[in-house]
Parts: structure tokens; C-alpha cells; sequence
């Protein structure tokens, strides 16, 4: 899997090969789209210069969870229950904030049965990355419609999905997502940006990932093939990004290009492909966005990013050094604490 | 009731003879309506004297309107499981007072408001009328504060009649109202107002109280707060939580803990305390936290306890550590959240499909809520396995005296974790290899600084080194060794608790059975001259001590709270044929906290006496 | 081995003597290579000739490229359960080839593709390469043609070894192909290229097959297909779900079968198959179908039934009907997801907290799927409770011979509802009253036109007129109703199978479990001469016969699939203690379908023979 | 509870009065806006002049989801558990198409731990009337905050809310809602409209009804008080109710006033008290929501309504009798069937 790609150095900045980024062989479908975000991931944090020890990786159930499985196998990794992974990824990025998190799930992980923990990881704003790498299909249990199977498209057996799809991006916004991303299996550039630009974020960074299902789902009549993202995606912005730790050439013309500072001092820098597309303005990107999903089109880029929204640990007021391994005096209260509780309700 | 000596103690008309520091007062009112500071400062007041006291609070489901029942017992023997029998009827509730006064035994006594006009009832009773209005009205010239010191009043005229000391009264007002001096005032004038009248009423019961030196030292707690408390000494950091009654107090309570005595002194919080959206999310935040190395933890009741199943097994399976706090209420659904049972041990127990199963622990007191939590979290870290620590809401809601919470005197077994040093010497290690013979591997924490530190968790099946495999014998040999910890956990888990020996008949019980198995001993004792044993069991699997005790008695009666006889069921589950014969099945399932006559009667029964 | 029979039939070496018609193949191939028609093929040609066979996929939790093995077992005395000896195997697989040889018994052959030179590995098999690619290389010119074609030159080449009719092959083809006149032709010319091949072979194994008259009027079925057509015939109309493997093709069957057999004329549909967000919501809606008055269902697999739990309990309390299927897979949490197991028994019996418990049916064949999924939806609306199925990946995945279904020859029970009609009659009626004295109350439909049609359905404690209620006494006497309706049940659920009589051992087990159980009887008397007794048990709570049995017998071996006992357990619960004492265990937890001979072994040792 | 209002007939076209309509005795506070709401759900059914045994209550758990109990006590009720009554509610209505369905919920029994099959019901357009009674907090265990609390409101005891609000509208817009209604437990008039128009709407009507908690959440601070909503309330339109069984009269301004045919023939007439918004424009009624919350306001009235959107009854071409009570003959095939089958099978 992980073949460095000719434009990588051969070291990063902590003097690691990309080998050392490396997960186990890949399992699943040739040609899985999957396997591509996969390579997107590692090349990612390689370039970033992140040990990968200090990267936690959490997934759900699916073809898609099973990929951190396949990428970085020296980072600690959680595939957890179906659905359920934000609040683990929760709990653990509670214990300890100074780790990276990396959430990959499915269409159908996220945006069925587990909607409900997407909804509340973006409202709490978690610290970490969150790709959806979305068939619209749940590809290991052989291909039935996801909740983001758009109306009128057909299963390979003729079955046409009837009920509103759920447009994860739209979701995410309406609920005050701090980063929004949209991208595609196929589009190398744009995804790896996008990827360290969510690395670099300091809340939720959610990516919703066109990712087709090779096996069910890449057929005339879906709309998550390969071929229907080719011709109907949209980006929004040329994107390029520059690490904290490079220095920032200023060559660019502001009127076509925004260059956003991120939380870790990385910039982000959006040329615009559409004129007047601001991803500050949350409601106007919404209703970008619905107008876009009536119209057939997959817009992707940089959707919406607000870089200053605390994350769930800064609202809590966390100490610096990770819960989970504080000494035991600095969590345990002392024997007058207790004598003090202790005569308080004599 | 079966015996003289009681019989005598409760004859009606004019106290021929007082009962002095034994009966139990019920105070019927309506929920919302304030009287819950009125009933504290009366368990306080006789506390301070030196009397045992224990309350209970029967409360609907509801905010307020419905009709609520506070039972004070003052026991000079110093027994505080429920009382069956009402001596003294505090009648506030005309919606509830004439079927309250028609349960009473002849002797008892009734306070109620005048014009509820019950004295005309019963002849056998003794009833004292209160002018609550008249009385309060020189008081406040506010509705709305008349309306809450008419609760005020019965204090006074209980105080009165009681003889309960009015110095006592005070100090006790004074520490429910605190810095409040207006409403402390206020209050005070109620009681008095109460106290005055009680001085013009001709007494004709018997029940009077008298100073003792029997809780010296000793404080008052509710469980949920001690298990807050525990949860506190235990260092827990991380706890996601879903309101549900009767658990939420134990959260709501930690925070407080938390707020006051785990912060920087620039006020960063050394725990995250964070309200889940619902129960599989909270379990789902312990696991990722305590899988990341956190002390993490979380209470719930029943319904939170089934939607908790899947994770439950992800726990059990990938070998993640987690406390859950069952608070248990009673009835299957929704049941009825304010009242209390013990009906969640099969279920949790086995909670989760395909061959999982769970360490519990029963505390049996206040104390233990705190010794237990705290305990909780060692077991959790040192066997890699979600433990759930099973209360009730008798235990968790209602107030309890108790010996001073004793600090800790064990360092935290934060388990067995490799850190980086570990790792530089070893080189390397693999997750689920029983290297120690318990069967219980050594896990690393995410973010450790070392190139062979990650391995990969996960709830499919996975061989030694944590790797996704679907071989027959590798999946077997991972069963059985999860088999192996579990067993081995018997030993470690806390030990039961041994009253006498040498008796031929055993009782046998968890958790707040416990008060009203301690005086049923008594009782069957003095009752009927039964000697009996008592093992109270603090944990699943068993120790083997519970064996050993069943094995040293011809029968054993399993008391519990609970339908199905759960705890009895894990026995039969636990023990040889031979000794499941012993068994006998005590079973209630009321709601009401289990007093020690109906052990007594149902076992004195069943033994044919 | 144990037994000189067996020995001598697979002695390696040219064929000194044949064995006709008992012998296992195993196909070891790679998922997504398209080798299921080959071997659906190969298993209908050999039914067709009469030949009892049955089929079994190993497979992983994965969609192409991982290890596959398919078993066909041939078997003149009827046997169906798995074998646990391989004596034809084809590899196919370079993965896993090596390790496949090594695992054989000697005597075995092995069909493999040339180029994995396997021939070289052991001396005491039968080793037939074959050139695959040259093979198939004239029978089309598309490479990924080829590729699944390779797969019909192994049918051929068995053909040809085993002498396995080629009429019947063809039968076969045209069978799976149907009109696709052109895949069939192109298979056909596969099938015959390995046929021509094996004309060439000289063979040395003693396995081939003859024509035998054992299968006549019988069909072939995997067990979700048969719940499935259970479902259809009991009228069910309201079917929520969400995928899992193994119950995935129970829905999807359904789903076929109704869109067949119950739209209208004019297409309008008699029945709503719902794809749900999660399994919390597909009990959800069945429950809330069942209380409406549907026939509702679903299917699931352990984690669903996990995340039932909770509404699993407002069923039980509130009363309401539902049908689960759990197709039972391996291991808590996810497990393995493709590997049979019957570990879900226990949490399933209790599933919900407080006091809950439940209704279960143990289907022992595919006939039984379609029989007893059809009781299911009297049981459930019978007594108003869910009821759940439990079969397991087995049963449920596997191709199994069997009689034809049988049309069900009793009208659908409804069970006590009241119409407008009755209530014209009665003026009214109490919900939860037991008026026929069997716990059971009756209930209405909403939409029931009548004033007093109306009760309020809630998870909370009630009286007998549906109205909430918080008293102690409702409470107990609800649950003890509840408590009777239980017992009530043990009569009427499908009662256990018994064979023999009069043996001093007996054995016990339920569900797929069968085929080995039955095989394994006649091992234990033809090679130890043991004559035991077999009881087969098909729901819990047990029948009265099954105490019967065990109480008939002086020891009982309680076999099941699952590590901890789950079958005897329930026992334990069950049965008096002098009875337990008489149970003897012997539990798999290897995701491999049962097989006779570990039965046989492990009995065998266990009585010390 | 259910004393007539003055304007109310003293029976109905059934020749029924309100006492039929009547439920049990309310157990909230005195008070509690639900009670409020309880009152104009009964009068919505008496003055449409159905048939309480047609109607079918369903709800969850919490103060709001008891109030099934004090409404209509010759309707069946399913009081179900925490946060997930629509399944039940979509079970019963698919086993009986023919039932008028009605769903209370509570702000914590829809938004928080029932947020999952919230979005699904609405995704399925299940033909039902379901109401939230949104006071911002659970009630029944005294008084947290749920996902709808706004943030920077406080609590009684001082906690303030911090995590971006859940709106329950904007969301159910963005998941394609076909009937969105905002209103206020006090606002009699309003509420007694848009429930009669959700009756007769032939999907999931939503009402997202601001329903003041007097005991836990009526403090200054709150944004869901009495005093919060009568200040900052923006109705949209002035609305009224023409049944289908009564005439309709023509006279008003198309300019300033619309009007919308319902499902079952009544006409839902708005009259515009801002100009531009119109309710049959997804896109726009979500930026006006989004920019409303924002500012604080608490916008009322029809949001959106698209009254020929297909119900899920009709998705699935159910037969027009309830499944439910179809009798054998329709739901068991036949023996020949069975005999083909088997034979298919051999
Ligand atoms: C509780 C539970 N229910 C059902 C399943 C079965 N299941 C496994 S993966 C999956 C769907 C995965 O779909 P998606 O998230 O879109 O991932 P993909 O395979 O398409 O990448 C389902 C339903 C499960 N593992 N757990
Ligand atoms: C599974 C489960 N978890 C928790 C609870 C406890 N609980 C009862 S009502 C409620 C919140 C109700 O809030 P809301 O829906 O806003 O209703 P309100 O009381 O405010 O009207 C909670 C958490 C429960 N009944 N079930
Ligand atoms: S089934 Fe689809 S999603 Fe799964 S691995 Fe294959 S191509 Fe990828
Ligand atoms: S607590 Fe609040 S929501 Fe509940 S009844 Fe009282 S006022 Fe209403
Ligand atoms: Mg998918
Ligand atoms: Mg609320």
C-alpha cells in the first residue's frame, strides 16, 4: 500500500521514511476507493512530520473502518462498534488531548445507525480529523442503500433509493461544524490538502470523501461511481497548504486567493474557482450547498471553516498534560480533603 | 407482629408506658411542596442527639404535586433498614391522609392539619390536629413562603412532642440554611410556632425521644454521594454521563466534588466531566477513555444499563477497562424510577451477546459505596474488563449514618501498562499473550514514545499480538483465556462479609439488603430462638467463601429484592448441584426498601415455625 | 480415528478397495472468485443422483480476496453435519494450499492447480495435479472469464474422478444458469475440459460416488430462506431491519418472496419491508407494528440483539408482540462475524434489565425455520410477549436437504383481541386484567371503533386498566401475573424431541446441534457399544418433558456451541438441584458448525471409555 | 384541563363535545407549558371533527412525553421509551395507514438521545403530526440542559450552555421535511393553526413548539421563559384554517396573503407578516432560520410546507387498508404457492 509517491522526499522532518507510515496489507476490494483515502492519510502525516506514535487512529464497522487497519500500524488504533466511534474517539481524545486523532468511517457508520454520535461529536467540536469515506452503500454487508444514497440513484439490482439523502456537509454545518470538507477518493491533490489542513485543524475537522464502492456501487445510475464524480464534481477552490514549520511565500493575488491561518500555524490557501464562495459565511455555504445537491452536483473544497471555534477539551478547561496519566497526588485528593468532607457531614 | 414485647410498646391510648428512642415518624406530604429541608433538620436534630436515625424518601416520578412519604426511623438499637410499622403519622396530604391514617396500627399517633378532620376515623389512634394555617400566618405575610414553613411547623410540634432537643433543632436549621439568615429566621419562628402549639397538647402516645452518645464521630450521607466521593479518592478523571433517575445524583455530586477540589490553582480541571447524549454514548466515552488510560466512569440505572450492552461486550472482548454505576430502580422498562430493587443482576451479568460476561460489585453501605468505587477502578485496570458497581436507589437516594469515609490506603494499581522504558527493555510485547499465567495481558497507552508500543483494539476476533484473525484455535485459545481472568478474578474481587458460625440455617444477601438481614438475625434470635449466619456476598463471580458457607449450612436462605431471585439464580449458576439444594428463595419485589420483619416472618415461615 | 472401519476406508496408496458415497470434499478457493455456482453445481449433481449431500461455506468477514472453503459432504447413511476429516480436497488457493495438505489425514486426495506443486509435500495422499489455465485457456478468450471458469474445470474434473453423473452435472448447470444460454454453454464446455482431464488421470483414491434413491421428493434450502418462507406463510406484513451477517438473506429472502406473493393485482403491496437506521429502530418498529396489530418481524444477529435490549424489555412489560430472529454468529462484540455459534443464549433469556425475561425458539433443521418461525407469530401474539428465534449462521447460511415445507395446517392465531363487536358485548374491558387465568389479559387494536377501545400502553408500572400507578402492591401483582403468563408458556412452545428411550445416559442439546447429535449416537453405539438417549430442546422456558428426561436418566450430556455452558445453564435455573447434579457439559467454541466425531471423542472420554 | 374555549362549538360535526376529547388529569406543574399544548392538541382534533378513536398518541419519556396521558383518553396511546417513539410511531402507522398518528416529544427526548430516529422519521415523511415541546431542558430529571439549550443561556444554579444548539427546524429542513412549523406554547391562535394544518398534512408535520419549563428553565438567562419568547418571538405569518368540510371564501390579497391546499383538501391560509419568505423555498427559509438564531430571534409560523411530498405509506405502495387487520386469506398464500416453491426447491 504504502508507496511513497514521486513528489514525497524520502525523509520527513523526523528523519522517517514513509515505510515507517505504513500499515498492514489492505484487505479489501482492488480498486476500492477506500484504499486510496488510505494512502492519503499516511502520506499526510508523513509529509506533516507527525511520530505516528502520537497519532490515535478510531473507526467504526465496515469496509471503510477497517482501513486504519492498513495504514500507520505504529500509531494505536480503536476499531470500535457500529455507529459508535465519535464517543470513543471522545472518551479517548478526553484522556489524553496532546494525541492526533483520526476518525475514518463509512456512509453508512456515519450517517445511519450512527448519526447520532456524528451529531454530537461536531456539536462538542472534538479535536480531530473525521473522514467519511462515503459509497453511499454498506459495502460489507453486500451493498444495500446508505442514508446518503441520493434519490433516484439505483442499486446494482435495480433498486432506486426514494427517501432524502443525508448530505453529511449540510448536516455538519446546520449543527456549527468548525471545518467542513468535502473531496474525492480519485482527487489526490485536493484530498491530501484537505487532510493536512484537518490535521492542522483544532477542532472537528470533517471530511466527506466520494469513495466508490468498486464491487456495489460503481455502476451507471449511482451517483457514488467513479465516473459520476468525474463528471459532475465541482471544486470549489484550487487549495494548496503550507506546514507551520515552512516558511509562507506571499506570492499571490489576494483577490483570487484567501490564505486562512490554521490552529497549528499551517496555512491554508484557497484559490477560488467560484467567484463570491466565502467558507467563513456558514449559511451562505449552506445554501450553496443545497442548491448544488438540487442540481446534481459534487461540490467539493474547503466548504466552510471557522479556525478559531474552541474544541471540546479547551471548553472544559483541561490542564495541559493528558488526563489519563496524571500522577496519582495530582489526582487524588489529599486526607484533609477527606477529613474535611468527613466533618462536613457529621 | 409476633411478639409481646412489641405489642406492648404500640398499645393506643394515654401513654400507659413510653417507647423511648424506638419508632419510626412518617411525614406525608406532596412533592414540590419544601418539606424535604423540614425532614432534614429532623433527622439531624435527633442525629445530633446522639440517636440513631435513618430516613427514606418514598417520592413519585413527577416534580411536584403528587404525594410523597418521608419515614424518619430512630432506632436506640441502631437499626436502619426500613421499618415496617408507622408510629407516628405526620398527615400533610389530604389527598393521601385517610388511607395513610386507615394503615396505621392501633397505637400509633397522628399529627394532621385540623382541617382534615381525621380524628373522627379511628378510636385506637392517638391524633393530634395542627392549625398549620393560623399557625404560620403571624409568621410571613408571603403565600408562597407560608406554604413552605407550614413544614416547619410539624417540626416544632414534633420537636415538642418528641422532646427532641430545641438546641438541637437550631443547629441543625443553621446547617441547612447556612448563610441564609432571613430564611433561617424565618424558619426558626415556624418551629417555634410548632413548638408552642405542641406545648398545649395533651400527649397520649408514647413515643418520646432521649439523648444517647451513639453517633458520635459518625456522618450522614446519601450512597450516591459516597460513591461520588469514592469515584473522587480514586483519582477518576474522565466521566460522561446521561441523566437517569436514581443515578443522577451521583454525577451531579461528583461534579460538585470535582469543581471544588480538582482544579489548578489557575482553574484548569483535572477531569472532564461531560453530559453524553445518551447512555451508549457515555459508555462509548469511558471506553475510548479508559482505553487511552483514564480512569473513566459513568451512572446510570436499568435503561441505561441495556442500552449499554453492545459496548458492554467491546469492553468485555477487546479488554478495556470501565466503572459503571448501576443506581437500580425497579421493573423491567421503564418500570417505576423512583422506587427501588435489585432486578439487574442477571441481566448485567451477561450483558451483551455471544459468551460475555461482567465482574460485579454489591456495596452494602454507604461506606462500601466509597470503598467499592474506589476499589472499581483498581479492578477495572488490573483486569482489563468493565466492572459494574450494582446500588439501588435505597442505598444511593436515601440518607445513611455512617463511620467517617476511611481514606485509602492503597496507591492506585493503575494495572498492568508497559511505558516506554518497559518497552526499551523489552523490545517488544504482544497484547493478549498471557505471559503472567492469569490471563491477563500488558497493554500500552496510546501515545507512547516507542516504535512497537501500538497494537490494534478491536471487538472482531484477534490472536495474541492483536491481529484481526478467524482461525478456530486462535479464537478458542483467546475464549478460554478470558475464561482464566475471569476466574482468577474471584479472588481478587472484595470478599464476602461473615456474620456467626456454627448455626445450622444460613442467610444469604447483597448489597442494602443488608440492614434488614442484621436485624432479622436479631429478630429470628429473640423471636423465635433461630441462630442463624449471615453471608453477605460483595461480588460476581463468588469467592470462595460463599461456597465454603453454603457448603457449612443445612439451608440457606437467599434474601433479595428482586422477582426472579437473580441472586440465587447466579448461585445455582456458580455452585455444585449438592449445595443449590440448600438454597431457599426469600424474593420481594415492591419497591420498597426491605425491612427486617417481612425477612423475619417469610423465613420463620418457610422453617415452619 | 477410533475405530478400525474408519482407518481402513482412508489407508493411503492406489485404491485398494472404494468407498462409495461417504467421503467430504473440500473446495479451498478464494471469496469473490466466483466458485459458489461451481459448488452449487457439484452439491445438486450429486443430490439429483440421489445422494444424500449437504454443503457448508467457510468464509470470511470480507468481500473478495481472502481465503474460502466450501465442504460437500456425501453421505449414503444421511449424515449432515459437518465432517471433521477432509477426504477430497481442491486448491485452489496458493494461500492457503500448503497449509490445507497439511491438515489431511492420510489417504486423502488432493485435486490442485499444477503450478502450486504440491505433489511433493507428502507421500501418504493422492495427488492429481491439474493444468487450470490450459484448460480453460480454449473455452474463452476474456481472462476474467477465465478466471471464474477455472472453477467449473474442478466440477469437471471431480465429475470424472468421482464418476459423478454428467447428465446430472448438466441438470445442474442449466439449473443455476438458467436462461443465460450463453454462460451455460461456456460452463458446460468448462465442466467438460476438466472432464476430458480427468479421463487422463490415473487414480489412486479409494472415494466415488453411485447412484442411490435417498433424496427423492426432498429439496434444497439454507435455513434464512426457510425462516424466511415461515415468516411469509404466518402473514407477516411488517418487516423493519438492518443488515448484519448472518441474517442479512433472511430479510432479503423475504423481501423476494413478498414482492412475489403478496402484491395485489394491481401491484399494491400487503406488507412494508423497511430498511432501519439501526436495530434499535427495527425492534422499535416492530413493536410499535405488533401493538398496532401487525405481524411483525425481524432479523438480526448478536449486536443487534445487543442494541435491542432496551425496547426488548418495554415489549416484555408492556406486552406487545414481536418476532426476532437471531441468526446466531461467534463471539461477543463483533467476533466473527462469519463463524456459527449458539452464545446468545442467556442474554437473550434475560435481555433487558429488571426482571425481564423471555420467550425462545431453537429451530433444529431448515424445516424447523420455516415451522417454528411460523409459531413464533402465534407465541407472540398468543402472550403478548416477544419471542425470539435462534438459529445461528449454520443453520442459517448453509445449504441443507429436507422434506418440502409443510403448508401449515392451523389457522393464523391472532391471539385475545377484542373487536368492536365484543366490546358492544362486554362495555369495556381491563387490559391487563387476568380474567381467563392465565396471565394473559386482552387487548385492542387503536382504530377499534368503540368509546372504550382506548388504553394507554406504557413501559412505566400499571394497574390493570392500563393507568399508571406507582403502588407497591399493583406493582407486585402485575409482575407476578407477568411471572404466571411465563410459566404458562412452558405448555404451549413447541415441546422437545426425544429419541430413544430407556438408555441410562442421555443427551441434551438444541438447535443446529442436531445433525452432529444424531450422527454421534450411532457412533457411540457402534463404536462403544454406549446406548444413549437424545433429547432435543426447542424453547425456553423448558417443557416439563425435559425434566422428565433428565430426571429418566442417570447422566446427561449437555452438548452445545458456545463457551460457557449457556444450554446448561438454563438448565441449572430450571431443574431442581438433584436433577443438575445429573448434567454433564460439553461445549464448542470453535465457530466451526458441530461435527459427531468431537461429540463422540469428548463423550466418550467424559464417561471414561 | 379541557374546558372548552369560547369560540369552540359546543359539539363538533361528529356531534361529539370537547369532554370526549378530554384526557386524564395533567401531574406537571401548574403551569408547564405542555399543559398548554395539550389543550390545543385536543381542541385541533374536536374542532376537525375526528374521531378520538382514530388517532393514535405516541411518545417517549420525559414531562412532555407524558402528556399523551392528558389528552384524549378514548385514543390508544404508546408511551414508549427514552428518544425513540418515532420507530414505534412508524411501526404502528405502517401496520395501520388508516390511523391519525400524533407524537409528543420533548427537546431531550428528540434532540439528544433521540436525535437518530428523529432524522429518520423525518427522512421518511411518516404521515404524522409530531410535536416538541422545546423548553431547553429535561424536565422530568430536574432540569439539565438538552442539545437544544442555546448557547450562553444559563441554568438556575449558573452553568451556561456552551455547545452549538440543536435547531430542531433547520435541521428537519435540511433533511428534507415536508411540513416545518415553529411555535409557542402561549400563543393559542398560532398553535391551534398549524396543528389543524399539520392534521391534515399528509407527512411528518413537525411542530417545534417553545414550551417553558416554569420550574427548571422560566429564570432570566433562559432563552426558552415565558418572558424570552413573548419578547423575542417573530412570527412569519398571521395564519388561519379552512377545513375541507367548510367553504372556503375567496376574499383576500393574493399579495400579501397565500394560500396552500393540504393534504386532505383544508386550505392553510398565511398571511405574510415578512415579505419575501415563502414557505415553499427550502433553501431560503434555512439561511432566514440560520440568520434568525443568530440573532436571536425566535421565528414562528409555517417554515415550510411542501403538502404533495409522498409519505412513506405511499412510498411503499401499501394497500389502502390497514395491514394490520387484512384478513388470512390476504396475508397467507396459498398451498398451491407453497407446493411451487417446493418445487423450485428440488
Ligand atoms: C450493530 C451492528 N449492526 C450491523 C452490523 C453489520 N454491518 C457491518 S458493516 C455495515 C455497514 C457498513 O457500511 P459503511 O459504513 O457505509 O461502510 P462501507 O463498508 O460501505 O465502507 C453493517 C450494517 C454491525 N457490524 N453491527
Ligand atoms: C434510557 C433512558 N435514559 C434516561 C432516562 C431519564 N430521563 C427521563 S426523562 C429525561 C429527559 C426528558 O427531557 P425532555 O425530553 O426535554 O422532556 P421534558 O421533561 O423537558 O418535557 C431523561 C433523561 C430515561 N428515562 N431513559
Ligand atoms: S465491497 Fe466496496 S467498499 Fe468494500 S472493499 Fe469492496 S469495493 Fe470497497
Ligand atoms: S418540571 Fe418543567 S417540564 Fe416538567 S412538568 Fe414541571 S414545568 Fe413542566
Ligand atoms: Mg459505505
Ligand atoms: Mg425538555
Amino acid at each position: 500500500m504504502a508507496t511513497p509517491t514521486a513528489a514525497a522526499p524520502r525523509t520527513n522532518r523526523l528523519g522517517l521514511a514513509i515505510l515507517d507510515y505504513k500499515g498492514g496489507k489492505t484487505t479489501l476490494c482492488a480498486g476500492c476507493g477506500h484504499n486510496a483515502i488510505s494512502e492519503r492519510i499516511l502520506e499526510a502525516y508523513f509529509d506533516l512530520g507527525i511520530p505516528p506514535e502520537r497519532v490515535a487512529k478510531f473507526s467504526g464497522i465496515g469496509c471503510s473502518s477497517k482501513t486504519p487497519a492498513y495504514f500507520m500500524s505504529r500509531s494505536h488504533s480503536f476499531n470500535a462498534v457500529h455507529g459508535r466511534m465519535p464517543s470513543v474517539a471522545t472518551g479517548a481524545l478526553l484522556a489524553n488531548r496532546t494525541l492526533h486523532g483520526v476518525g475514518v468511517s463509512g456512509d453508512g457508520d456515519t450517517a445511519s445507525i450512527g448519526i447520532g454520535q456524528f451529531v454530537n461529536l461536531i456539536r462538542r467540536n472534538v479535536a480531530m480529523v473525521y473522514v467519511v469515506e462515503n459509497n453511499g452503500v454498506y459495502g460489507l454487508t453486500k451493498g444495500q442503500f446508505s442514508a446518503t444514497a441520493d434519490p433516484g440513484s439505483t442499486l446494482k439490482g435495480g433498486d432506486v433509493a426514494d427517501l432524502p439523502a443525508i448530505d453529511i456537509c449540510a448536516l455538519a454545518l446546520q449543527l456549527g461544524a468548525s471545518f467542513v470538507g468535502r473531496s474525492f477518493s480519485g482527487d489526490k491533490k485536493q484530498l491530501s490538502v484537505l487532510l493536512k489542513a484537518a490535521v492542522a485543524h483544532g477542532g472537528t475537522a470533517l471530511l466527506d470523501v466520494i469513495s466508490p464502492c468498486v464491487t456495489f456501487n460503481d455502476h451507471e445510475g449511482s451517483t457514488k461511481s467513479f465516473s459520476f464524480v468525474k463528471e459532475h464534481g465541482e471544486p470549489l477552490q484550487e487549495l494548496s497548504f503550507v506546514p507551520a514549520f515552512e516558511e509562507i511565500d506571499v506570492d499571490y493575488d489576494p483577490g483570487t486567493t484567501q490564505e486562512v491561518t490554521l490552529h497549528d500555524g499551517s496555512h491554508l490557501r484557497l484559490k477560488k474557482l467560484e467567484a463570491g464562495y466565502d467558507p467563513s459565511d456558514r449559511v451562505r455555504a449552506m445554501s450553496r450547498l443545497m442548491e448544488s445537491a438540487r442540481g446534481g452536483e459534487v461540490l467539493t473544497g474547503m466548504l466552510f471553516l471557522d479556525p478559531a471555534a474552541p474544541d471540546l477539551a479547551t471548553r472544559l478547561g483541561l490542564v495541559a498534560a493528558p488526563l489519563a496519566t496524571l500522577p496519582p497526588e495530582q489526582v487524588r485528593p489529599s486526607r484533609a480533603v477527606l477529613d474535611a468532607i468527613n466533618a462536613s457531614l457529621r | 407482629m409476633t411478639t409481646e414485647q412489641l405489642e406492648v410498646t404500640h398499645r393506643a391510648g394515654p401513654a400507659s408506658r413510653t417507647v423511648v428512642n424506638d419508632f419510626a415518624i412518617q411525614v406525608a406530604t406532596v412533592n414540590g411542596s419544601g418539606s424535604q429541608s423540614a425532614n432534614t433538620v429532623l433527622l439531624r436534630a435527633l442525629f445530633q442527639m446522639g440517636i440513631p436515625v435513618s430516613g427514606k424518601n418514598l417520592f413519585p416520578s413527577n416534580i411536584a404535586g403528587l404525594p410523597t412519604w418521608y419515614t424518619i426511623r430512630v432506632s436506640r438499637d441502631g437499626w436502619v433498614a426500613r421499618k415496617k410499622e408507622v408510629d407516628l403519622l405526620v398527615a400533610m396530604n389530604g389527598e393521601t391522609a385517610r388511607d395513610d391514617v386507615t394503615q396505621l396500627r392501633p397505637g400509633a399517633a397522628v399529627i394532621f392539619d385540623a382541617p382534615l378532620a381525621l380524628e373522627a376515623m379511628r378510636t385506637d389512634l392517638a391524633f393530634y390536629p395542627v392549625p398549620f394555617d393560623e399557625l404560620v400566618a403571624p409568621v410571613s405575610s408571603d403565600a408562597r413562603l407560608r406554604k413552605l414553613l407550614r413544614n416547619m411547623v410539624y417540626v416544632g410540634v414534633l420537636a415538642g412532642l418528641l422532646e427532641i432537643e430545641i438546641a438541637e433543632v437550631e443547629r441543625a436549621l443553621a446547617r441547612v440554611f447556612g448563610a441564609k439568615q432571613k430564611a433561617l429566621e424565618l424558619n426558626l419562628r415556624a418551629v417555634r410556632a410548632g413548638l408552642g402549639h405542641a406545648a398545649t397538647i395533651e400527649k397520649h402516645d408514647p413515643f418520646r425521644v432521649a439523648p444517647m452518645d451513639a453517633t458520635r464521630g459518625k456522618i450522614i450521607i446519601d450512597g450516591n454521594a459516597a460513591t461520588a466521593l469514592g469515584a473522587l479518592f480514586a483519582g477518576v478523571t474522565v466521566v460522561p454521563w446521561y441523566p437517569i433517575t436514581p443515578s443522577t445524583s451521583v454525577v451531579e455530586a461528583l461534579q460538585g466534588y470535582l469543581e471544588q477540589h480538582r482544579r489548578t490553582p489557575d482553574g484548569q480541571a483535572s477531569f472532564a466531566v461531560v453530559q453524553a447524549e445518551d447512555e451508549l454514548a457515555a459508555i462509548g466515552m469511558v471506553i475510548g477513555a479508559s482505553w487511552a488510560g483514564a480512569r473513566a466512569m459513568t451512572a446510570t440505572s436499568g435503561p441505561g444499563i441495556s442500552l449499554m450492552s453492545e459496548f458492554a461486550g467491546l469492553g468485555y472482548f477487546a479488554e478495556v477497562p470501565a466503572v459503571i454505576v448501576d443506581v437500580q430502580r425497579i421493573g423491567p422498562s421503564t418500570g417505576l424510577p423512583t422506587r427501588t430493587s435489585q432486578g439487574d443482576l442477571l441481566s448485567t451479568a451477561f450483558l451483551s451477546h455471544g459468551d460475555t460476561e461482567h465482574l460485579l460489585l454489591f456495596p452494602g453501605s454507604v461506606e462500601e459505596c466509597f470503598t467499592l468505587t474506589g476499589q472499581a477502578f483498581d479492578l477495572a485496570e488490573r483486569f482489563q474488563t468493565p466492572v459494574f458497581i450494582l446500588t439501588d436507589l435505597d442505598l444511593g437516594m436515601n440518607n445513611w449514618m455512617a463511620e467517617p469515609l476511611p481514606y485509602p490506603e492503597t496507591p492506585l494499581d493503575r494495572g498492568k501498562v508497559l511505558s516506554k522504558a518497559d518497552l526499551d527493555r523489552l523490545g517488544g510485547f504482544a497484547r493478549y499473550k498471557d505471559v503472567d499465567g492469569d490471563g491477563i495481558g500488558w497493554r500500552t497507552l496510546p501515545g507512547t514514545d516507542h516504535q512497537k508500543a501500538a497494537y490494534f483494539t478491536r471487538g472482531t476476533g484477534h490472536d495474541e499480538q492483536a491481529g484481526y484473525s478467524e482461525r478456530s484455535d486462535v479464537f478458542e485459545k483467546n475464549m478460554e483465556r478470558l475464561r482464566r481472568k475471569f476466574e482468577g478474578a474471584r479472588a481478587a474481587l472484595p470478599q464476602p462479609v461473615v456474620t456467626g458460625a456454627g448455626a445450622r440455617v444460613g442467610l444469604l444477601a447483597h448489597g442494602s439488603s443488608d440492614p434488614a438481614l442484621r436485624e432479622a438475625l436479631v429478630q429470628l434470635k429473640q423471636e423465635a430462638g433461630l441462630d442463624a449466619d449471615y453471608l453477605r456476598v460483595r461480588a460476581w463471580p463468588f469467592a470462595a467463601a460463599v461456597r465454603d458457607f453454603v457448603a457449612a449450612h443445612q439451608r440457606v436462605y437467599v434474601v433479595e429484592q428482586d422477582r426472579d431471585a437473580q441472586l440465587l439464580a447466579l448461585l445455582k449458576l456458580d455452585l455444585e448441584p449438592s449445595l443449590t439444594a440448600r438454597l431457599r428463595s426469600v424474593a420481594h419485589v415492591t419497591g420498597l426498601p426491605l425491612d427486617a420483619r417481612s425477612v423475619t416472618d417469610e423465613l420463620l415461615a418457610q422453617e415452619g415455625r
